[in-house]
């Protein structure tokens, strides 16, 4: 055994150790906690499985943003916890519970055990038709030409899921913003942070979405980088969100998409179809595309995290 | 011929698109009675000619007159008329007049459209048609008697149809062409391998709504709840749906003799229990009612019997027993509207004209009724089964004169308010129709006078009506000291049997409570997707 | 093995004792200010030897300056963390 | 065993964790960290089959790795409304019991 | 060219498949960026225009006989996504069409913007959400790819689970939460099936898919797991009997057309999928044991369902638990329509037309009840005696819906009722039969429950009668369950074009 498979087991273990604990914490809040630490320790375990695309996605997202997400949560729901008696299982349910997760998971094990190496891919298919695209990271590819379809879409659920959390809002709140009010006298620590922090995020952000046409990274892991900016900045009460009626978020948050089915319209007329790129201006057209699914994500995720406006909108105290 | 049977289809519905506008809507009773003519006059055709079939294909419905369902289209038609006449009077003093109208409308267009439907489709959407809104006409009156009523009315119609649809899938599947005629269906039918599952299920489906013992029990019910014109309505053209039912889908040409002799079986024995429950029943729609059952079953008797020897002159003759019934039930229960509006000694005249459209029913000869029980003769044969007819001819004389002593006793105490001419005139027109109308279907079915007026057919169209008339003096004296039976008997029974079977249902609440809970549904969902993956191996 | 990669590997593995050091006061220490204060100062010991030590290993400048970045990148973060954390405490429970 | 079969057992245990959690857990929020859990073991699935299928030079096949990235963003606005959903219950009704049946009328 | 390869590459009409998809997304984002009234004016303006387009798609369908296809990007599969319409997807695709329009023209006075306000919550969510709904479903009928699939799933779900509490009342929270919560289980559970199907034939696309399950020597283990787990993910989307749990809470509290939307329409959608899998996906997997699971699984969702919806005490309340009796029968195509019998093919088309009358029929009944409590106040079946005399349209709506989910005729639940009994009857498998007449019977029940009392001609206070506008729409798709029943024989054809098991 070499200390390379040592070690990958010794993260297997933590992993299902976090993840477990995650499960079993008595407090909310350290449940919470829990899972930002699994999903760091997962992102580790994508990078060993050769996907840095998804372990850079895992730690801003998985981790990340859903990490604060949760956390806020389970702060705010501080109490709730432990269930009422009527919520209660008796053991014979917890069993049974046990017993049919046990066999899928054993389903699921005997599956990866049996798993043929190599297995079916699509990797020489990708292979074949990068050149086309102009691009070096072959899983932009997928996600921009290939597949681009899905990717677009996904900004769709993503508008979608911002306004369904919107749609929350208590009637008289709406038009008003969501998040802290920002403080009169900026001080402390995380305000320097939030005022120090974002210039070199918002560097790294358009460098790592720039790259990822040839390396790993993306829109929208420059996205989420730029959103964790927005987010800190918020946190920090440096300034606030902007009310949900503001036309020009409204415009930003859709920018993504629409440029993406703007395109995609073009290529009917210009190229093979719908979501087709012409020869030759492919990469400049994604690249293009890129630079507003940025915007667009930066905009959402930290909207999603801050939840429905909820209080009407005032200027600082 | 094809637009008169289209229109005589369509009519009650053009009137019912009608009442969509709020400002003709107090126009469309006057209309009631015209309605069912074009059906008329193409019944009237349809007997001159030959027997025609139709297509419809924008309706996608084929349509098609025989002699059979020539005459009962004819007669009922005539009798949906007339009793028209009597709902647009009645109408000007009852309340939910739309919702009345709208009704009257669809159970008319079924009713009719029932006898000349051609295919199997066609007749189970009329056959739903001339049952489910009935409803509305049975619960009128807004009480719970009427609701009650309507519901079991309701219940046993659903019934049926649930019956009806298999019994009808089971016929199409036995036809290989996949043609949904009935001509070629039964045709098909007796090769089909689901011969006995096609018939029985049908022959359950309108045992049910001709009310056969034992699945008898909403039919005094629904007809003692009905106001008059719907009751004469129904009783009279309505149950024949039922009939047309037999005639159309029991294969006589082939005998099916277990079949037809079960179902001989069971009408005979209804006709007996009708008759005796009837004469326990005080009121004079109840007693009508029980009247319906009991010929309702002498029908059967024949069918069955005829169905037993595969006997294809069966269905001719009880169409015109059924014909004689159509009209002769309508006007009898026209005729207790009429008397309850008549104070004592005016009530002779529609008295004698209601006594001999009763006693028609036993058979008195040189009535309509003696030609429909002649007509019967030759099927049921001069066994047993022939005797059990003669006696429930005499049987039905007695309740006949049960009923028109309760009918006399039923006349209004204090002089009313004046009758509407509409009340007289339709009783009179079917009662009339009653006596004389059979006549003519009788000549028209290749009868003879001479036939009618031997003094041997004469005597034994006389001698039930004779016992039963002898009997009926001894039964007003002493009757009455009997129990009386509420009617539709069994159904309180059934009704608690049904209560009962509530417990089923909040035992499928409690579990579907605990598999709602939150843990049991998501077991469910990890098990289903574990079980299912071991059952594709 | 050159001198760099001795280097590397004590710098490393003193980092990573740091490290662990650190992550037993988390789970040991009594209340929460004492957690914080072994996560603070163990790991940013932990995480300067672990950058030091992988310094000679840089492909070239760029990569060198990215290492510094990310150490001063967390530096900054894992301060005002520790600041946010202690004041949110002394929010809640004001010493005694 | 390679890292990546060593990945596609704890993603297979991740599942079978996360699935448990959510049949017995009450609590919404903690539903909805294990929906997360069974989330990731299920994207750990993909990865073991991208990893197998490295090819052409690539070290792991990169089409189910873009699902994956897909799938955490969608799994990530399926947490932000559950969150947002279950704040606004707590808000409103002051409990986050999700049985509804306490309230049937009458 | 073989099946395979014409379902890989662009045919004629193929680009109307994407205007399916984009234009209610393109209204979505449109009426964000616009918002306020213009929402509203968006959505309904878009509406008859999606209509146009899946008429057109289904008259190309039913004359070409064959199914559309339009490969996205040019990148055939299976590294690129192919959507595909064939006669189920057409059909499909023209209901939820006409569904949606009337839904939106029924809310219109729900869900206006207020006139001293520029933009308000629930108008907005509703009219933005009602269209990411139905780009959604465009989506789930037209998809070709398991994967895409799954991301048009999850935004069917991301539309309908914030549609359920539009109003914000906590138990409409806590349904839509609930909601929300199982749908994901059933959603990561199907993206588990479907890594499982990548790993076993490198492919998601549909097509590709089928073919190499069919070439393979022996299927790979995992293929059965892939099933079975896909199908329960899917039916936690459909509220399949048990997994129904929150179907009642959120169909019965959400707005009336967000109700008819829901209950005609997303449930179908799941629905749509578990069919596309055993069908065309898998047929060779679809075992009498399975299939048979299936059908066991709707026959005891028309049991509890129906007798439940008796038991109700409110009519939206009935309503829902009738949808979840309806979804029963869908069901029963499983055991019946597998095959390349005949009756395998009238069994399909039973399923088809019963999905479709269904969906016109709910919708007209969510609708006229959403109607009875604008005008009451409050849905209590008890109290509704006399409702068809102040709203007689309405009750004659409702009415004719609850014939088509009785099976009498003229409707498409007959149809469909008629098609299924004929294949038990052919098949031999009478237990469907008897649970097909049964669930009609209790239907009869439910319908009647309602119906009775409000025929009666007690006089009852109505706060404002419906407009005739708002009646017609919901009399409209009454009729449109109808006149299902008048189908002639080509549209029955049109719904075989593409089914598998009759493609050479």
């Amino acid at each position: 055994m070499t200390v390379i498979e040592i070690l990958d087991i010794g993260l297997a273990v933590l992993v299902l150790g976090v993840a477990a604990w995650t499960i079993a914490a008595r407090e909310l809040f350290a449940a919470a906690v829990g899972y930002v630490a699994y999903g760091l320790l997962l992102s580790l375990v994508w990078v060993r499985l050769f996907a840095l695309d998804v372990a850079l996605t895992e730690a801003a997202i998985g981790s990340g943003v859903t990490g604060v997400l949760l956390i806020t949560a389970a702060m705010r729901l501080r109490g709730t916890d432990p269930p009422q008696a009527s919520e209660q299982l008796r053991p014979m349910v917890r069993v049974a519970a046990a017993t049919l997760c046990i066999a899928i998971a054993g389903v699921l094990a005997a599956g990866v055990l049996m798993m043929a190496d190599p297995g079916p891919t699509l990797a020489p298919d990708v292979a074949r038709h990068l050149g086309e695209t102009g691009l070096g990271n072959p899983v932009t590819a997928v996600l921009m030409a290939f597949r681009a379809f899905d990717t677009m879409l996904e900004k769709v659920v993503l508008i979608l899921a911002v306004i369904g959390v919107w749609s929350l809002a208590a009637d008289d709140a709406w038009g008003s913003v969501a998040g802290p009010r920002p403080l009169a006298h900026h001080q402390g620590p995380l305000t320097f942070f939030a005022q120090l922090l974002p210039p070199v995020g918002i560097v790294v952000a358009v460098h790592i979405a720039w790259v990822g046409a040839n390396e790993p990274g993306g829109a929208f892991q420059g996205g989420a980088l730029l959103a964790a900016m927005a987010m800190i900045v918020l946190m920090a009460r440096v300034v606030q969100a902007p009310a949900v009626d503001r036309r020009w978020l409204r415009v930003v948050l859709v920018a993504g998409p629409a440029m993406f089915l703007l395109i995609g319209m073009i290529g009917f007329a210009v190229a093979a179809g719908f979501l087709a790129y012409p020869d030759g201006i492919a990469k400049p057209l994604i690249l293009f595309i890129e630079a507003f699914m940025v915007l667009s994500i930066a905009a959402v995720l930290p909207l999603l995290v801050i939840g429905p406006p909820n209080r009407p909108q005032a200027g600082p105290p | 011929m094809t637009a008169l049977l289209a229109t005589g289809l369509l009519a009650p519905l053009v009137l019912l698109a009608a009442c969509l506008r709020p400002a003709w809507r107090p126009a469309v009773p006057a209309w009631l009675a015209v309605a069912p003519l074009p059906a008329l006059a193409a019944a009237l055709m349809a007997l001159e000619n030959d027997p025609v079939a139709v297509e419809l294909p924008w309706l996608r419905l084929a349509l098609a007159l025989d002699f059979p369902g020539a005459i009962l289209l004819g007669v009922s038609a005539l009798l949906w008329s007339a009793g028209g006449l009597y709902a647009a009077a009645f109408l000007k003093r009852t309340t939910a007049t739309l919702r009345f109208v709208v009704c009257w409308l669809l159970t008319l267009s079924g009713s009719l459209g029932v006898f000349m439907a051609d295919d199997l489709v066609g007749f189970y959407l009329l056959f739903a048609l001339a049952s489910l809104p009935a409803y509305g006409l049975i619960a009128h009156d807004d009480e719970p008697t009427a609701w009650r009523a309507g519901a079991i009315y309701t219940a046993f119609t659903v019934l049926s149809e649930a019956f009806l649809l298999m019994g009808f899938v089971l016929l199409a599947a036995g036809d290989p062409t996949g043609s949904l005629r009935i001509g070629d269906v039964m045709a098909a039918l007796p090769q089909s391998p689901w011969l006995n599952g096609a018939v029985t299920l049908t022959a359950i489906g309108f045992v049910l709504k001709i009310g056969l013992v034992p699945v008898h029990g909403w039919m005094p019910l629904a007809y003692a709840a009905a106001p008059v014109p719907a009751a004469a309505v129904l009783s009279g053209a309505g149950v024949k749906a039922g009939v047309i039912g037999f005639l159309r889908f029991l294969p006589f040409d082939s005998a099916m003799p277990v079949a037809g002799e079960l179902l001989a079986v069971l009408g005979f024995f209804s006709a007996f229990y009708g008759v005796a429950i009837g004469l326990l029943q005080s009121r004079p729609a109840s007693v009508l009612a029980y009247s319906s059952i009991s010929q309702m079953g002498v029908i059967a008797a024949v069918l069955g019997m005829g169905l037993a020897a595969g006997n294809d002159s069966a269905p001719i003759a009880g169409s015109l027993y059924a014909a004689h019934h159509v009209l002769a039930k309508g006007a009898l229960f026209l005729a207790i509207g009429v008397i309850a509006m008549t104070t004592a000694p005016r009530t002779a005249p529609t008295l004698f004209l209601a006594t001999l459209v009763a006693l028609g029913l036993g058979g008195l000869p040189l009535t309509g009724g003696a030609l429909a029980k002649l007509a019967i003769k030759e099927p049921l044969g001069n066994g047993l089964a022939g005797t059990l007819a003669n006696l429930s001819a005499a049987a039905t004389t007695l309740l006949m004169v049960h009923f028109l002593v309760r009918l006399a006793r039923s006349a209004a105490h204090e002089p009313p308010t004046v009758i509407p001419q509409a009340f007289l005139l339709s009783w009179r027109l079917v009662a009339l129709a009653a006596l004389f109308v059979p006549w003519l279907l009788y000549l028209a079915s290749s009868g003879t006078v001479q036939a009618v007026l031997a003094p041997g057919a004469l005597w034994d169209a006389a001698w039930p009506v004779v016992i039963g008339a002898v009997l009926a003096p001894a039964w007003v004296r002493w009757g009455s000291h009997m129990p009386r039976i509420p009617a539709g008997d069994v159904m309180g029974t059934i009704e608690r049997v049904f209560r009962s079977s509530y417990a089923i249902g909040v035992a499928m609440e409690r579990a579907d409570h605990m598999l709602r809970r939150w843990p049991a549904a998501a077991c469910s969902l990890v098990a289903i997707a574990v079980v299912l993956s071991a059952a594709t191996i | 093995m050159s001198a760099a990669d001795v280097f590397t590997v004590v710098a490393v593995s003193a980092g990573a004792f740091f490290f662990l050091a650190g992550s037993v006061g988390l789970l040991r220490f009594p209340d929460s200010l004492t957690r914080l204060h072994a996560l603070t100062k163990a790991d940013n010991l932990g995480l300067g030897l672990v950058v030091l030590g992988l310094l000679p290993q840089a492909s070239g400048l760029l990569g060198g300056l990215k290492l510094l970045g990310v150490w001063v990148l967390v530096q900054l973060s894992s301060a005002t963390a520790a600041q946010v954390i202690a004041q949110a405490l002394g929010r809640r429970r004001p010493p005694p | 065993m390679t890292a990546a079969t060593l990945a596609g057992l704890t993603g297979a245990a991740l599942v079978g964790l996360g699935v448990y959690g959510l049949l017995v857990l009450a609590h919404p929020l903690r539903k909805l960290l294990c929906f997360n859990l069974l989330g990731s073991g299920v994207f750990l699935m993909f990865g073991i089959l991208a990893r197998k299928g490295g090819a052409a030079g690539f070290a792991a096949d990169p089409v189910p790795q873009a699902l994956v990235i897909t799938g955490i963003v969608v799994a990530f606005s399926a947490t932000a409304l559950a969150v947002a959903l279950l704040l606004r219950l707590f808000e409103t009704s002051g409990t986050v019991t999700l049985n509804p049946d306490e309230q049937r009328p009458e | 060219m073989s099946a395979v390869a014409l379902a890989l590459a662009t045919n004629p009409g193929g680009y109307l498949l994407v205007l399916a998809i984009v234009l209610p997304v393109v209204g979505m984002l449109l009426s964000l960026v616009a918002g306020g009234r213009n929402a509203e004016r968006i959505a309904l303006a878009l509406m008859p225009a999606g209509l146009g387009i899946a008429l057109v798609i289904a008259f190309g369908v039913w004359r070409e006989q064959a199914p559309l296809v339009y490969i996205l990007g040019g990148w055939a599969p299976p590294l690129g996504i192919a959507l595909r319409a064939d006669g189920f997807s057409a059909v499909m695709l023209v209901t939820a069409a006409l569904v949606v329009a009337a839904a939106g023209y029924f809310a219109r006075p729900l869900f206006a913007t207020p006139p001293q306000r520029a933009e308000a919550r629930a108008p907005l969510a509703f009219w933005t959400l009602l269209q990411g709904l139905w780009a959604a479903l465009n989506m789930v009928f037209l998809g070709g790819d398991l994967f895409n699939l799954y991301v048009a799933l999850e935004l069917l779900t991301f539309a309908a689970v914030p549609l359920v509490c539009l109003d914000g009342r906590p138990e409409t929270l806590r349904a839509a939460l609930r909601y929300l919560l199982f749908a994901l289980i059933g959603s990561v559970f199907y993206l588990l099936g479907a890594a499982l199907l990548y790993g076993s034939y490198g492919t998601l696309d549909i097509v590709l898919l089928a073919e190499g399950i069919r070439a393979a020597p022996v299927v790979a283990p995992a293929t059965f797991a892939a099933g079975g787990l896909m199908t329960a993910g899917l039916l936690a989307k459909t509220a399949l009997f048990p997994l129904h749990l929150w179907l009642p809470p959120a169909h019965a509290n959400a707005p009336a057309p967000a109700s008819a939307v829901l209950s005609a329409l997303v449930v179908k959608g799941s629905f749509f999928l578990v069919v596309r899998l055993w069908f065309d996906v898998m047929p060779g997997l679809a075992s009498d044991a399975a299939m048979g699971l299936l059908g066991a699984l709707g026959s005891g969702a028309i049991l509890f369902g129906s007798v439940l919806a008796l038991r109700q005490r409110r009519l939206k309340l009935l309503i829902a638990y009738s949808t979840i009796a309806q979804v029963g029968y869908l069901f029963l195509m499983f055991p019946l329509a597998a095959g390349s019998e005949p009756w395998n093919g009238q069994a399909w088309n039973g399923g088809v037309m019963q999905a479709l009358s269904h969906a016109f029929a709910k919708a007209s009944m969510f609708l006229a009840a959403g109607l009875v409590a604008e005008s009451l106040g409050h849905d209590r079946i008890a109290d509704l005696r006399g409702i068809g005399h102040a709203m007689p349209m309405t009750l004659f709506a409702f009415g004719l819906g609850g014939l088509s989910l009785m099976g009498l005729p003229p409707s498409g639940g007959f149809t469909a009722k008629w098609l299924l009994l004929q294949a038990t009857v052919e098949g031999g498998q009478w237990f469907w039969a008897a649970i097909v007449l049964c669930g009609g019977l209790l239907a009869g029940g439910y319908v009647y429950r309602v119906v009775a009392p409000a025929l009666a001609a007690s006089p009852l206070d109505v706060r404002a009668s419906p407009s005739r506008g708002r009646e017609g729409i919901v009399l409209a798709l009454a009729i449109a369950a109808l006149l299902l029943g008048f189908a002639p024989p080509g549209f029955l054809g049109l719904l075989q074009v593409g089914r598998a098991a009759i493609v050479p």
